[in-house]
């Protein structure tokens, strides 16, 4: 028997990881929701969640003394996964209500969406290269609910969305990946997608 | 190409998913979290739970039915109507189980409030929830407290034109539960740009179609017409012809 | 007629051919059994089952057609106890009037045992219908009732999507029907082939009732067979101690009730053979007219192959009981399907092989030949 | 808690319910259809609704028909094969609390009609495992039978890719209102776990704390949507088009088709649960513990509103019945192999407090309830005339029956 994984989920007291620790736990892990670095230590793969504004997100992580700690797992290559705001938060700098530094993990800005006020609803994803932890879900639908992009630098979108023209709505970078969706609530679709980038960081 | 949305509604009063005619007569129909999964199984786009007596009888949002909401593990975005009196109770909804807040006696009460939330969880999250009839070839904004209409005041057009709500739930609430009953007249009612969602008196997938083509209509919401059939979203979704809308899709379980 | 030099059975049973030697099949096939390695059958049939995994969300291994009777309860408990498979047990049973209190018992008993159990049973005038129909067409009332009893199976394997049938005894081997056997002992999807269904499947009925009415009696296509990969397996051909005294020991061991009626009334020499239904005595005694052997002979058959009755012993049973049928029977039987007695034995009169048997002017039907020595 | 002005019912009922401006609640509102809607165009709505499942190949059926020994099959039947004139399949899940009058009525059922049967026996072990668990965990011994009963014919209906199944009346519309005719409403899952199977279905039953297990519930699972939308599986209620009135129906019944009722101590309807040893005895004792009320109100509320009870009438018979003692109850505790002692305490665990005060430890005494009327409830009875030509166990087995022959009728 494989041994089962287990999945941080980075609790800051921003957005909902009730929704996240189900889906997830749905797909056979084991959850630890915390903000603790011992517990978070003790895991296969961080979750970063976060619904809301850029600034009062990374002021809470502030707050908790996890953004040195989220820092080091990440660039130490842990299996690390930001979702919605949590993408966002893993660029440099946000101008979302004037200029906020973010980790700084994945090189880039986040800026208000310019094809319209907002990416509310369920949009299909264009993946970009072949990376096997993305390419099962290319054109599938996934749920967005944002206002702002994470202006990624190219060489690390992985995913990207499209109105008009197309923006980035997924980033990877080594062990790192941000997708800008819900996949805990793009339901079958986003289960799968969720568990081949889960497996596909553990491997 | 982002997708027009199917929104299935429940509706709970006392403690109970009803169906609602016209704002106040209803008929009894089960569990809201046994509804809320079900809607979840058809695969409705989002789902808007919508708590009708919370305001009146002056209890804030019911967080125990979303905690229990929560626990169950939807797949499907969630919408949450009913008794929000703060930004509090907003971002406290969104922690429970919501990805968005419908704010309705807020925006007469506190505007300020609804502001401040669209602050705080993003003015995506942010949903107003506007009742309107026609009277004598003027559009009224209802308030189900006082039971009386009016126009719709400066501080809500402010609103919507600022963006603070991100959509405005348009409800032809005279015509709810009458099958073929919405008045599409309504959704021209708001200032130019504001994404509509169309609710009250949906039944027939030619009404939906109808709504769904007008460019600012982003979403049908529909309620007591999903509670007589089996896959009622699927039905509806497999007649919703010329409408970028996700496919109907069947849940299949492999079980070992 | 010639009796078979070891046992009773004369050549008369259709579809069988007696050895040079004069020894009918059953006989023949018996005593190719004494020298086989059970073991080693027993080792080929987990070899068969393990080529019927289980298909996801499918939590039947086989299916079993069962009455509640004594080989239906022996096949059941061996196949979940000693195979450890989980069976669907699928029953097609008589109509209320028909089934007999001891039959549903029995059944009753299967159940409680703990198995999940399937009963079809068809429209009860139209099965009486048939009857009456099978009854003046072969002066035989089972032509009808058997088809809907071998279609059950099959139909229910279909719908429950269960593609392994464990069937009972091979009727090429065990009663000699040749044209049933299959690529090897165990194969049984020629069963269709077997004597009482080759009657022309349906074709004689549809001028009693429409074919709507008969979806019980429409036994699957070769086709339906394939595309659903059907597989009949014949237990008996795996169960060396196979017969009927031996599956009824089997069986009242685990509370099997057995009937009580004397053999002179039944024909039932040890009264536990189809237990559930009481009116096929009647056709084993007008087997008997037809073809010279009936009940008694089948029972005293096995039985001196087994070496537990002597051919002389068993002539004397069956010269004393084979045509056994209590009048109660008989006349139940007239009135269910609508006719007098007196109509039922102008019937079978017409039916009576004149080769074989005698008519005396008062009815009574006597043997020409002898019983064990023939004509 | 407030109760409606016309019938018995209160805001505690199971199914929820609702009560107007006028105190009278959402069951009687939609018992008003009964009078006023068009019956003769309903059943012409009917006819078109069926014309398309008439099959022409000689190879299937029309539609399934969920059947019992009671409950108002023989009435389903007649109108689906001899009224509508389809070829349906009948299909019944075996409680296994059968009493010789149910045995013997679903005889008369599949003679008198002339109709295939399928009837589906679970293993009894699994069963009784269910039963444990669903009696420990929600105070119900029914489950399985509910459970059973509502998705068998499902199941068929998916195997035999027979489409369309054909119940009676809908329970949701005829105890509370819950839908109107004019709603069509059809079989759906989300109905039968969230009221038939009161919030559990299989799956919900399993945990890592109890024994059981998936090979005990797998065969109570509903069809997934893949299988039923492929098939096109609908279910509808004869009660959207035909003015459903049980009573009379029964008694029609029992003229031309011979079906028979029984006297019960805890009712005074004799017909509509005639097959279970259970249903109006311990099960309805724990309907009682549950939920403040028993079967008997729901019949008394069925004849006010049909016109044949006032309000103070129903109220005296649900007084007269609603206490009357069990007298089935050791073959239960005899079947599940549980002493009366435990099931006292499992009961306990599940009285519901809304209705129940515990006034001392292990003593409940019921909440405030009207007092029954002064009147002679005998003769109310009496002139109701509910028929009871036979009794429940007719035969003198004195225990439940498996699989029973029932003739001669």
């Amino acid at each position: 028997m494989i041994p089962r994984k287990t999945i941080g989920i980075v609790d800051y007291g921003v957005g909902n990881h009730a929704s996240v620790w189900r889906a997830l736990h749905g797909l056979g892990y084991r959850c630890r929701v915390s903000a603790e670095p011992a517990v978070l230590d003790d895991t296969d793969l961080l979750v970063l969640p976060g619904v809301g504004a850029f600034g009062a997100a990374m002021e809470a992580l502030h707050r908790h003394d996890l953004v040195e700690y989220l820092r080091g797992q990440s660039s130490s290559g842990k299996p690390f996964i930001g979702l919605c705001l949590g993408m966002q938060l893993l660029a440099d700098v946000s101008l979302e209500h004037g200029l906020t530094a973010g980790l700084g993990l994945i090189p880039g800005q986040v800026v208000p969406f310019d094809q319209a006020r907002w990416h509310i609803g369920w949009n299909s994803i264009e993946v970009v290269g072949n990376d096997p932890i993305f390419r099962p879900s290319d054109g599938k639908s996934m749920y967005f609910n944002h206002s702002y992009v994470f202006q990624a630098a190219p060489e690390y979108q992985a995913c990207l969305a499209r109105l008009d023209s197309a923006f980035p709505v997924g980033v990877r970078r080594g062990n790192l990946v941000g997708l800008q969706f819900h996949p805990e609530k793009s339901q079958g679709a986003g289960h799968m997608m969720l568990k081949n980038v889960v497996e596909g960081l553990c491997a | 190409m982002i997708q027009k949305r199917l929104i299935g509604v429940v509706t709970v009063r006392d403690g109970w998913a009803v169906q609602s005619f016209g704002y106040g007569r209803y008929l009894p129909l089960g569990r809201p979290e046994i509804l809320v999964e079900n809607l979840d199984r058809w695969g409705a786009d989002e789902i808007l739970l919508q708590v009708i007596d919370a305001t009146r009888q002056g209890r804030g949002p019911d967080m125990a039915l979303l905690e229990q909401i929560g626990k169950r593990g939807l797949s499907t975005p969630l919408i949450y109507a009913g008794g929000v009196r703060s930004a509090a109770d907003a971002v406290a909804i969104v922690a429970a189980a919501a990805d968005r807040v419908v704010v309705d006696a807020l925006i007469r009460d506190n505007a300020s409030e609804v502001i401040k939330a669209g602050e705080q969880l993003g003015n995506q999250a942010m949903i107003g929830s506007l009742p309107l009839s026609i009277e004598h070839g003027a559009v009224r904004w209802f308030d189900y407290r006082t039971r009386t209409s009016e126009p719709m005041s400066e501080e809500l057009l402010e609103l919507l034109e600022a963006g603070v709500l991100s959509e405005a739930l348009v409800i032809d609430w005279k015509h709810e539960g009458q099958p073929g009953g919405f008045d599409h007249a309504l959704l021209d009612a708001l200032p130019k740009g504001v994404p509509v969602i169309a609710f009250g008196g949906l039944s027939s997938a030619p009404q939906l179609v109808q709504a769904l083509k007008m460019p600012h209509v982003v979403a049908v919401a529909v309620g007591n017409f999903l509670s007589y059939r089996e896959h009622a979203i699927q039905a509806f979704k497999a007649e919703l012809l010329g409408v970028p809308l996700r496919p109907a899709a069947y849940q299949q379980t492999l079980h070992a | 007629m010639k009796y078979c030099t070891r046992c009773l059975q004369p050549d008369t049973r259709p579809n069988t051919k007696f050895t040079p030697e004069g020894i009918c099949p059953a006989c023949d096939y018996f005593e190719r059994l004494q020298d086989v390695d059970w073991q080693e059958r027993y080792e080929i049939l987990e070899d068969l089952l393990a080529t019927f995994p289980r298909r996801p969300s499918q939590y039947f291994d086989c299916i079993i057609g069962v009455s509640g009777g004594k080989d239906s309860m022996r096949q059941a408990l061996w196949v979940r106890d000693k195979l450890g498979l989980r069976p669907l047990l699928a029953c097609l049973s008589y109509p209320p009037e028909q089934v007999t209190e001891r039959g549903v018992d029995n059944l009753s008993t299967l159940i409680e045992h703990g198995f999940d159990v399937v009963v079809a049973a068809p429209a009860p005038q139209t099965w009486r219908k048939l009857m009456r129909a099978s009854f003046d067409r072969f002066t035989n009332w089972a032509r009808s009732t058997e088809l809907a009893l071998f279609s059950s199976v099959p139909q229910l394997a279909i719908r429950y999507n269960i593609p392994l049938i464990l069937w009972g005894e091979n009727p090429g081997l065990q009663l000699g029907d040749l044209k049933t056997l299959g690529r090897t002992g165990y194969d049984g999807n020629n069963l269709r082939y077997m004597n009482t269904l080759s009657g022309g499947g349906l074709d004689w009925m549809l001028e009693s009732a429409e074919l709507k009415t008969m979806i019980p009696y429409q036994y699957p296509s070769p086709e339906d067979f394939e595309r659903h990969g059907l597989q009949i397996v014949y237990l008996g051909w795996f169960l060396g101690d196979w017969s009927l005294t031996n599956n009824g020991l089997y069986s009242t061991a685990n509370g099997l009730r057995t009937r009580e009626d004397m053999v002179e009334n039944t024909g039932d020499l040890r009264g536990v053979t189809s237990l559930d239904e009481d009116w096929v005595t009647l056709n084993q005694m007008i087997k008997y007219y037809k073809f010279g052997f009936g009940r008694v002979t089948d029972y005293c058959n096995e039985e001196i192959r087994h070496g537990n009755l002597s051919r002389d012993a068993g002539i004397e049973l069956v010269t004393e009981y084979d045509d056994s049928c209590s009048p109660d029977y008989i006349a139940a039987f007239s009135e269910y399907i609508g006719i007098r007695v007196d109509d039922f034995w102008r019937q079978v009169h017409a039916s009576v092989n004149r080769e074989l048997f005698n008519i005396r002017p008062n009815g009574r039907i006597e043997r020409k030949y002898q019983v064990g020595v023939g004509l | 808690m407030q109760a409606c002005k016309r019938c018995l019912y209160t805001t505690y009922h199971a199914l929820g319910l609702t009560l107007d401006e006028e105190g009278i609640c959402s069951g009687c509102r939609i018992h008003e259809e009964k009078d006023r809607l068009d019956f003769n165009a309903r059943w012409l709505k009917l006819l078109d609704i069926v014309a398309p499942y008439r099959a022409k190949s000689g190879t299937t059926y029309d539609c399934i028909v969920p059947v019992s020994g009671a409950h108002d099959s023989h009435w389903i039947v007649h109108i689906v094969k001899e009224r509508l004139g389809l070829n349906p399949l009948l299909v019944t899940y075996n409680k296994y609390f059968n009493t010789p009058l149910g045995i013997r009525n679903l005889a008369n059922l599949r003679i008198k009609f002339d109709c295939d049967i399928l009837i589906q026996n679970v293993n009894p072990q699994s069963v009784r495992r269910i039963t444990r668990t669903t009696l420990r965990q929600f105070g119900s011994i029914y489950w399985p039978c509910l459970a059973g009963q509502t998705v068998f014919p499902v199941q068929t209906a998916v195997r035999y890719q027979v489409p369309l199944i054909i119940w009676g009346a809908h329970q949701g519309l005829e105890q509370v209102g819950m839908f109107s005719h004019e709603h069509e409403v059809e079989m759906t899952r989300r109905y039968r776990k969230d009221h038939d199977l009161m919030g559990h279905e299989a799956d919900d039953l399993l945990s890592t704390f109890d024994t059981l297990k998936e090979e005990h519930v797998w065969q109570y699972r509903y069809p997934d949507d893949m299988e039923l939308s492929s098939v096109g599986v609908r279910g509808i209620y004869l009660g959207n088009y035909v003015r459903w009135d049980p009573k009379v129906q029964h008694e029609k019944m029992v003229a031309t088709h011979g079906y028979k009722g029984a006297r019960f101590a805890r009712t005074f309807d004799t017909y509509d649960y005639v097959d279970c040893f259970n249903y109006m005895d311990l099960h309805d004792h724990l309907k009682m513990v549950k939920h403040g009320y028993s079967k008997v109100t729901d019949h008394a509320c069925r004849e006010i509103r049909h016109g044949r009870l006032t309000r103070d009438e129903g109220l005296a018979l649900v007084r007269a019945h609603e206490e009357a003692p069990l007298q089935h109850l050791g073959k239960f505790l005899e079947w599940l192999g549980i002493d009366e002692s435990g099931l006292r305490y499992i009961a306990g665990e599940h009285r519901n407090a809304r209705v129940w005060a515990e006034v001392k430890p292990g003593r409940w005494m019921r909440c405030a309830t009207p007092e029954a009327p002064e009147m002679d409830a005998a003769a109310v009875e009496r002139r109701l005339d509910f028929l009871a030509d036979s009794e429940l166990d007719y035969t003198g087995v004195g225990s439940y029956i498996t699989i029973g022959k029932g003739y001669p009728l």
